[in-house]
């Protein structure tokens, strides 16, 4: 069995990779975890769709205001400098491409960016998006944190999605708990893999031909 | 003299015919005028067409009035929710029409019906199913689906402050749709805290001027606030907390939802 | 020499065509004229395309404020109960169709209703238009303000314009100082002859069929 | 720590290429980033196409950027002023090109820039000689123009005041341009009167958010206002009265400009 990092590894990673100074979306579900490992020292802008930008942590449970909300409907606070807005402000900001990162979980993602995280379109389920598709195409950098492999082991990276798609060509890495991928015009390139996995061992587990990534400066 | 405020919601929501369109604000619970809601059901209107974000949470609301089966059409974003069960009913029996927005579109869509926009090409879902059948176009190298405006007969809003000619504030995140629901509806319907006197709201401030609102009624502070200041003690839904040897009175939040 | 009503008296004249609680935009010009026969005693909200809801009347000359201007440029003052909102809002508050009235001026309205109001065609001069096509098409009652004939006594109601259109089919009625016209399906119809003008001498000078308005009941 | 604020106007434009495309704050005087534009002149950059609502008054401001032939090209809705003899002159030489576009279909098409829309149906102007040569479509009985998007390399923006993530406030109908050409530029500059303490402008009332902003510079207090409060003592220019013996130092006016 190959080395896997925690979700909780994998957030901090992902908090790693993201500058300061950066407006970030964190997607609902783990995503939201990136938030605990932003360094204080650190200024990172989250905006949250539904009308926030400058979002702080949760507050105490008697603090709670049920005016000041995430898109998960979860309390939060707001921070210093934070501005508040509608809807349509909130989506232009998203869809003009001002957000420079944001972080969302998939079902599967193509090795052309194509992004399924919505519906598993499943016979009988009620489907909801949410905002889920204007993030996929709105951020300049559109991160996909994962697990690499399902429950029952397929891999969740693939030549072509079987599911719904979000959105098309919008990813730009997926961050799993085996590895990094970068999405190049050649296909998956694997950034960083992690413990001992290694790109051919990557290969064999998602059935796809894969690179090594090339070095970037910076992030 | 402009004298927009009602005195009572029954008195606001007067008039709403049997299939009319009626926007109703809100994001989940913030912003959702629960208080027009409830006049809504009591007045009778049926057949509706409702575009809000969600289809209702728990048993109040939004999901009230779908429960009483007065919705004939939802337009939303996002209807599965831990606490749709109401909608999820009426839904898997087939007694409710769904059509489903990705949310961006949902809120430029309304936008677009009260900016006086025809229709607009929007780069959101393109490639999706929710983009079938849609006029694409590819403008400067990337592909764009043609969407149409939204536009409703009602307007029912949650603000924080109004004046007698319909000005408005909002707090914090329960702003969300009500300002663009508020230019898109023929009749829009406002529920507030409080009205205060002409002039007491700062012009520089006012997120919807009152040229876009009709009737507004005042429904009292909201249970977490004291004379306009935020004091807590309530969960997420805005029910008081008990205290701790009790328990607390939030259910458990067994997943986040968009 | 028929009966002609001065600027005041026509100003004034539109002003009583405007019930309380009305949304307005008064144009550059001529049409300004209005809001000072606005009764004081009733509550008509005035807009300026540039961003301005209750605006109220020119300061004292040493209590102008530079940021606080109307469409022509001109000095104003904001009511109590006033909002301010950017350029795209305000014009998207105009091309929605919130303005109950908005009063224009115009060169030519034709029978249809067509407004032609920014240019002559000048050759060589120098096109600047404004937010006039925007109020031409935005408002519940476009109303048109001006003298019947020219300067060189030709008529500005015509049967199509010669003049650069603003807005097609658009007017909803043209007061004049002569006589007020309502735009309706079959052309021109006097709602209101001043002094000794009849239909049948508008008529003459229009060199248009005309034909007496059906009574309205109120405004 | 975000801080976006810089120490002067002449560092505030750097970098500004020749052939960008700029677009220009302000309706006439009120919003117009005056301090910028006299920074912009000094450094030098040429070939300019200019987005703004005017083409300039008098001599300063824009009309100077004009007179000192910077600018290959102007998108305006209002060129022709009583004060607009720099633009006349170099118009009327060939020396400039003009792309008139309806104050409307102006704000608008900045605005999809910003929101990233592809192209949208406007009513306004059909029929008339500005939407010759547009696509036009008819929907629920309404012809529309389908109109694009205007982006530009830089905004020059004139707020209020701002903080140092690049929040903004502005100050009443000086508001004009300032929000949507923020929001449509891949640079943002900004003036303000003062950079005020983060937290300190209500996180309700921000008309700008600083996502849409990358540079701010304080340029003082403006002269009708003493901290903050209204002083008035100014002409329309914003010049200082001088005393009724001595005659105003106001010109006169002619005419009122749109």
């Amino acid at each position: 069995m190959s080395t896997l990092i925690s979700r909780e590894q994998l957030a901090a990673r992902i908090a790693q990779d993201i500058p300061e100074g950066s407006y970030v979306n964190l997607g609902i579900g783990a995503p939201t975890l990136v938030a605990n490992f932003l360094p204080e020292t650190l200024e990172i802008i989250l905006h949250t769709e539904n009308g926030l930008l400058g979002m702080g942590p949760a507050p105490e449970p008697d603090r709670i205001d049920p005016d000041l909300i995430n898109a998960g409907k979860q309390p939060v606070t707001a921070l210093p400098g934070a501005a508040y807005f509608h809807h349509a402000d909130s989506f232009a900001m998203m869809r003009g491409g001002h957000l420079d990162v944001c972080v969302l979980g998939a079902f599967q993602v193509s090795e052309r960016g194509d992004l399924a995280n919505w519906s598993t379109g499943a016979p009988g389920a009620i489907p909801a998006v949410g905002g889920a598709m204007d993030l996929a195409i709105g951020a300049k950098n559109v991160y996909v944190m994962t697990d690499l492999l399902t429950k029952t082991g397929e891999s969740k990276l693939v030549a072509a999605c079987t599911y719904p798609l979000t959105g098309v060509a919008c990813v730009t890495r997926v961050y799993t708990d085996h590895a990094i991928f970068d999405v190049t015009p050649e296909g998956f390139a694997v950034r960083e893999a992690f413990g001992d996995n290694t790109v051919a061992s990557l290969a064999e587990l998602t059935g796809l031909e894969l690179r090594e990534a090339a070095p970037v400066e910076g992030n | 003299m402009i004298d927009k405020t009602v005195g009572s919601v029954a008195d606001a929501v007067a008039g709403i015919r049997d299939g009319a369109t009626v926007m109703i604000g809100g994001f989940g619970r913030a912003g959702q005028p629960v208080e027009l809601i409830d006049a809504l059901i009591a007045h009778g209107a049926k057949d509706l067409t409702v575009v809000n974000n969600n289809a209702g949470n728990g048993d109040l609301g939004l999901a009230a009035l779908l429960a009483k089966k007065r919705v004939r059409k939802i337009l939303c974003s996002f209807p599965r929710q831990h606490d749709s069960w109401v909608f999820d009913g009426l839904y898997r029996a087939g007694e409710i029409e769904l059509e489903l927005v990705p949310q961006g579109n949902l809120a430029e869509r309304i936008r677009a019906a009260g900016a006086g926009i025809g229709a607009f090409f929007s780069p959101t879902g393109v490639g999706t199913e929710l983009a079938e059948g849609k006029e694409l176009r590819e403008i400067d190298g990337r592909t764009y689906a043609l969407e149409y405006p939204i536009r409703a007969d009602v307007a029912l809003v949650s603000a924080y402050r109004g004046d007698r000619w319909g000005n408005l504030v909002y707090r914090e995140t329960a702003r969300n749709f009500g300002p663009i629901m508020a230019a898109a509806a023929t009749t829009t319907i406002v529920q507030v805290d409080e009205i205060v006197p002409l002039g007491s709201l700062d012009p520089e401030s006012i997120v919807t001027p009152g040229i876009f609102v009709d009737r507004v009624v005042a429904v009292g502070e909201r249970d977490w606030l004291r004379d306009g200041a935020f004091v807590g003690g309530v969960d997420i839904e805005g029910r008081p907390l008990v205290s701790a040897s009790t328990g607390s009175a939030t259910g458990p939040r067994t997943k986040a939802d968009q």
